[in-house]
């Protein structure tokens, strides 16, 4: 479930990460200026076309989206409590009071978390972790916090592997970790814990040699074997995301359509 | 024990063991032997009922593990992993061998003894109040093989059991589990270690990707330099030697004791091609 | 000017008691195939990170004494230039393999040691011909054995254009025909390139015919240097500092006590002629 | 840093050892039967980050491990997570790093995490109450926010507990880590 990387050819996996990062970044802060719920909900079918391209299977993408599925959910149960402006009332229980403007806004702060998550996900789904560390270095983040970037998302897997490791053995000498409440549960988790930080840590020295050994940080430039580079399909992209944003936000501004 | 039709997939499709079937008896001392990625800690891992099969089904004493509770599993069968570093929970070399027999229920005085016991055996009695992730290498090793053997189980299976250990190191656990052994319980030493597998077992299996290609006496299998190869295995120093001189009867030459029957038994049966 | 020498070198963790190393000295001559043999805790690991300045650079301890390469000693030698020429391969591949491609794990060194990609592209072709795996250039690491792992670690050490490589216990882990195969490529590439490499190992199983000199270690102290005709004159050398012989020496010394004498002749001169100094043919 | 010098190998080293943890721990959920929610020990690994190797360590590592969380499971958090936890490591690193020697270490920690805790209670409640529903009436969100509430409560006080746990277990069972102390 960590490595989300969908292993197919498609436009979007070859185009520029730093493009898709802009795209993601530039998504958020668009969803927070609009609050249309036409603009938003046009755009979210619009990122679900363009999720299409990503090639990620259905059953994959609606188990990643679920936590913001709920999260929108939650929004737009919870809304009518609170928001109970407008006419006509749809629906009226004691403090519960559903009225249609108040059910659209509910709808509009919903479609605001899809469409973020939906974003992101298009960048994780058609970005290698490596492109995209790649990315965010040369869109300016500094070489050597990319590096541990790398690092940690190289030992992620490897260390759910060692508290696999560190489970089995326990149970193997006749512990067995799935007794007991909540609190009994996560105490149970320190036995498990402390071995694997303790791995962790002697890995980081291990690793701090190995990193002087290749010569890290021996020249104040380093160079790339493989440089990105944005091709005119690229550029391409970046221009059409700026423009529909900028689109969006004038059309927000002079209140074109409105709802 | 027995094994019967075992086959396992793992979660992302590959097939890690195939159709395996075979018996242990009481007090056999069993080689499970075969090149890194032939299945052999995934088959050890069926054995102590960590892993559930696929298919098939692993019996001991004629109950089918996956109906037995990890208590009741552990009670019966031990398991020395390969890596020591994963295997090593506690903050002192102490508290590391009682893990297990606290487990098992044991009085806090059986617990000293035992430990007690099972640290002069393997040599890290100096090593008490050590934290043991602090040691070098071959001593973690030394420690978890005296946590595991302490735990007396019926059944031991133990991963490369000298892996990292120097000679001294390496013949104290020999010996050790020679006389663990020795007391009427099975173990079943996995390893690609020939050298090993001819000084500690009797018998011996021989996976190769995931299905057992052999199943014998470990002097034929050892003898048997075609199907080692075929394994990934190679043979003893000395049987390779016996071999490259072409002498007399190097078939059977496994062992160092077999290298010299092999050359007094007649002064013609000597070196033919030095 | 031999190419390391050690000058009565001491050296002491500073959160372990005892020394890791007390007065050592000997010299490695460049070409030269050395197995650094001892027992578990005897300092072989000190040994070889000293070699290429990982100690004292980067891990904290007390040195005196000298290590000389080349003639100039270590204290006084930047750490990344010393890398470039020293090479230093840990046992565990996992640890030194954590970049997401077989390619920039091979061009992570040259790259950071700025060289021009060109230079890098041609670097990079050597050292996976120099270790015999050209062919897995396209793989994921996670797809690779063993054995590859260790030969594309020394290989992303090649590229930044060591002359010497270090192992330290990188070959313990291997299956014996794994690591005799490993070996193998080693030996040749050493001959070809004249690239010097230390193995530092628990046995002498193996590496006894590759080697061009052993130094043993015991405790820390320097037990022996020699070759390899010198040292397993008797196994007993070995044995006594816990380092495992080979089993052919231990077999023809009880022959020579129980057997046959023309046998045993016979076999000693055998076993000699296995070694790499009286191997002709080198290498294979 | 800021300086424009490269952090040391040592740094880079730990700082991505941090990231892996604190993503790990973040994977493992513990049940909470009642409420059938789940709490999660990313928590614990920051403020242990912050009690061993300091604000910076703990600071970007609770940043990148938890961000990347979210990058894959919940990326509607993911611009709070990165300057929440960005914050939380870095205040609790601060306290512990300024207090340690003027007071018991165990009632620094205990501050530290009653800080740290607060700014990553705070500041999600921020993010649900007034940022999501930015542009509404926030009276509704801050109703989201609530239901959130305990769940980031229990979080930050196990975590924190787990925390102070962790760093003595692993002093006893790992002494060495003083040497990886930058």
């Amino acid at each position: 479930m960590i490595d989300v990387y969908v292993r197919k050819a498609g436009p979007l996996h070859r185009l520029d990460p730093r493009v898709k990062i802009i795209g993601a970044v530039m998504l958020t802060v668009l969803c927070f200026f609009l609050s249309n719920l036409s603009y938003l909900l046009a755009l979210l079918i619009f990122m679900q076309l363009l999720m299409l391209l990503t090639r990620v299977s259905s059953r994959i993408y609606l188990r990643t989206i679920w936590l913001a599925v709920r999260l929108a959910i939650i929004f737009v149960l919870i809304w009518p409590f609170f928001d109970q402006a407008g006419e006509p009332m749809l629906l009226d229980l004691w403090v519960y009071k559903v009225t249609l403007p108040g059910f659209l806004r509910s709808l509009a702060v919903a479609a605001r978390i899809l469409l973020i998550a939906s974003g992101w996900f298009i960048l994780i789904f058609t970005t290698s972790q490596s492109q995209l560390v790649r990315g965010m270095v040369k869109l300016g983040l500094r070489y050597d916090l990319g590096l541990s970037i790398s690092i940690g998302l190289r030992y992620l897997p490897r260390f759910l592997g060692t508290m696999d490791q560190i489970k089995e053995a326990q149970m193997s000498r006749g512990f067995d970790m799935r007794k007991g409440g909540p609190i009994t549960k996560a105490k149970n988790y320190i036995p498990i814990l402390i071995p694997t930080i303790a791995i962790a840590m002697r890995t980081a020295d291990e690793l701090s040699q190995v990193l002087v050994c290749k010569g890290y940080g021996a020249s104040k430039r380093r160079t790339y074997l493989r440089e990105l580079q944005m091709r005119k399909t690229d550029g391409l992209a970046l221009f059409s995301i700026a423009s529909l944003g900028l689109l969006l936000i004038l059309l927000d501004i002079i209140g074109l359509v409105q709802l | 024990m027995s094994v019967s039709d075992l086959t396992y997939v793992y979660e992302d499709g590959t097939l890690a063991l195939e159709d395996i079937s075979f018996e242990i008896s009481k007090g056999e001392r069993i080689g499970l032997i075969g090149e890194n990625g032939s299945g052999k800690t995934t088959l050890c891992k069926h054995l102590n009922g960590i892993l559930r099969p696929s298919k098939g089904r692993v019996l001991i004493e004629g109950r089918d593990i996956a109906e037995m509770s990890i208590s009741e599993v552990v009670g019966k069968v031990g398991l020395l992993f390969q890596n020591p570093d994963n295997q090593l929970f506690c903050s002192t070399v102490t508290e590391e061998m009682s893990f297990g027999l606290r487990n098992l229920g044991l009085t806090e005085d059986e617990i000293a003894t035992r430990s007690q016991r099972y640290a002069r055996l393997l040599r890290i009695d100096g090593l008490a109040e050590r934290p043991p992730l602090m040691l070098s290498l071959g001593l973690r090793r030394l420690v978890t093989i005296a946590s595991v053997l302490a735990m007396e189980q019926d059944i031991v299976l133990l991963d490369e059991p000298t892996a990292w250990l120097d000679r001294f190191q390496s013949r104290t656990a020999t010996d050790a589990i020679k006389g663990f052994a020795s007391s009427g319980r099975t173990i079943v030493v996995v390893s690609h270690n020939m050298k090993l597998i001819a000084d500690l077992t009797e018998r011996a299996v021989v996976l190769s990707r995931g299905r057992k290609i052999a199943d014998g006496s470990t002097r034929e299998i050892l003898a048997d330099k075609e199907l080692l190869r075929r394994a990934g295995l190679s043979p003893t120093p000395v049987s390779e030697l016996a071999s490259d001189l072409g002498i007399a009867g190097h078939e059977r030459v496994i062992t160092e004791d077999d290298l010299i029957t092999a050359l007094c038994r007649g002064r013609d049966g000597g070196v033919v091609r030095p | 000017m031999p190419l390391f020498s050690l000058r009565n070198v001491t050296f002491r963790y500073p959160s372990q008691e005892g020394y890791a190393l007390r007065d050592i000295s000997c010299e490695i001559d460049e070409g030269e195939f050395v197995a650094l043999l001892g027992a578990d805790g005897a300092g072989k690991s000190t040994f070889a990170k000293l070699l290429n300045g990982v100690i004292p650079h980067a891990v904290r301890g007390t040195l005196t004494g000298e290590v000389l390469f080349k003639g100039v000693p270590t204290t006084r030698l930047q750490i990344t230039g010393l890398v470039r020429e020293v090479g230093l391969a840990l046992q565990d591949p996992d640890v030194q393999l954590f970049l997401d491609s077989i390619e920039e794990e091979l061009a992570f060194g040259p790259e950071n040691l700025a060289v021009p990609p060109a230079e890098i592209e041609k670097r990079i072709a050597r050292a996976l011909e120099l270790m015999e795996i050209t062919d897995i250039r396209a793989k994921s690491p996670k797809a690779l054995s063993g054995g590859q792992k260790q030969r594309l670690v020394i290989a992303s050490i090649l590229t930044m254009g060591t002359e010497t490589i270090v192992l330290d216990e990188a070959l313990s882990m291997l299956d014996q025909s794994v690591k005799k195969e490993l070996l193998d490529t080693l030996k040749r590439m050493s001959l070809r390139e004249k690239i010097t490499v230390v193995v530092a190992s628990q046995d002498a199983e193996d590496i006894y015919r590759y080697c061009d000199k052993m130094i043993l270690l015991d405790g820390g102290r320097l037990a022996a240097v020699g070759r390899p005709s010198e040292i397993l004159r008797s196994s007993q050398v070995l044995t006594s500092l816990g380092i495992e012989p080979p089993q052919v020496l231990e077999a023809i010394e009880r022959i020579r006590d129980e057997g046959p004498t023309d046998v045993s002749g016979r076999l000693s001169r055998y076993f000699l002629s296995q070694l790499s100094e009286n191997r002709m043919r080198g290498g294979s | 840093m800021g300086d424009g010098r490269l952090m040391s190998p040592r740094e880079i080293a730990v700082l991505g050892i941090m990231i892996a943890l604190v993503a790990t721990m973040t994977l493992i959920l513990i049940p909470i039967p009642a409420t059938k929610g789940y709490f999660n020990l990313g928590e614990a690994m920051i403020f242990f980050a912050a009690f061993i190797f300091g604000r910076r360590i703990a600071g970007l590592s609770g940043a990148i491990g938890a961000g990347f969380i979210d990058a894959i499971a919940a990326p509607q958090f993911l611009p709070a997570t990165i300057l929440i936890k960005f914050a939380e490591g870095y205040v609790a690193g601060t306290i512990a790093d300024v207090l340690r020697e003027r007071a018991n270490e165990q009632v620094v920690r205990a501050f530290a995490v009653e800080m740290g805790g607060a700014i990553m209670i705070i500041g999600y409640f921020i993010y649900e109450a007034f940022v999501l529903p930015l542009g509404f009436d926030t009276s509704a969100g801050i109703g989201v926010a609530i239901i959130e509430l305990p769940w980031n409560i229990s979080q930050a006080f196990i975590g924190g507990l787990i925390a102070m746990l962790l760093v003595t277990g692993i002093e006893k069972s790992y002494p060495r880590i003083r040497d990886l102390k930058t």
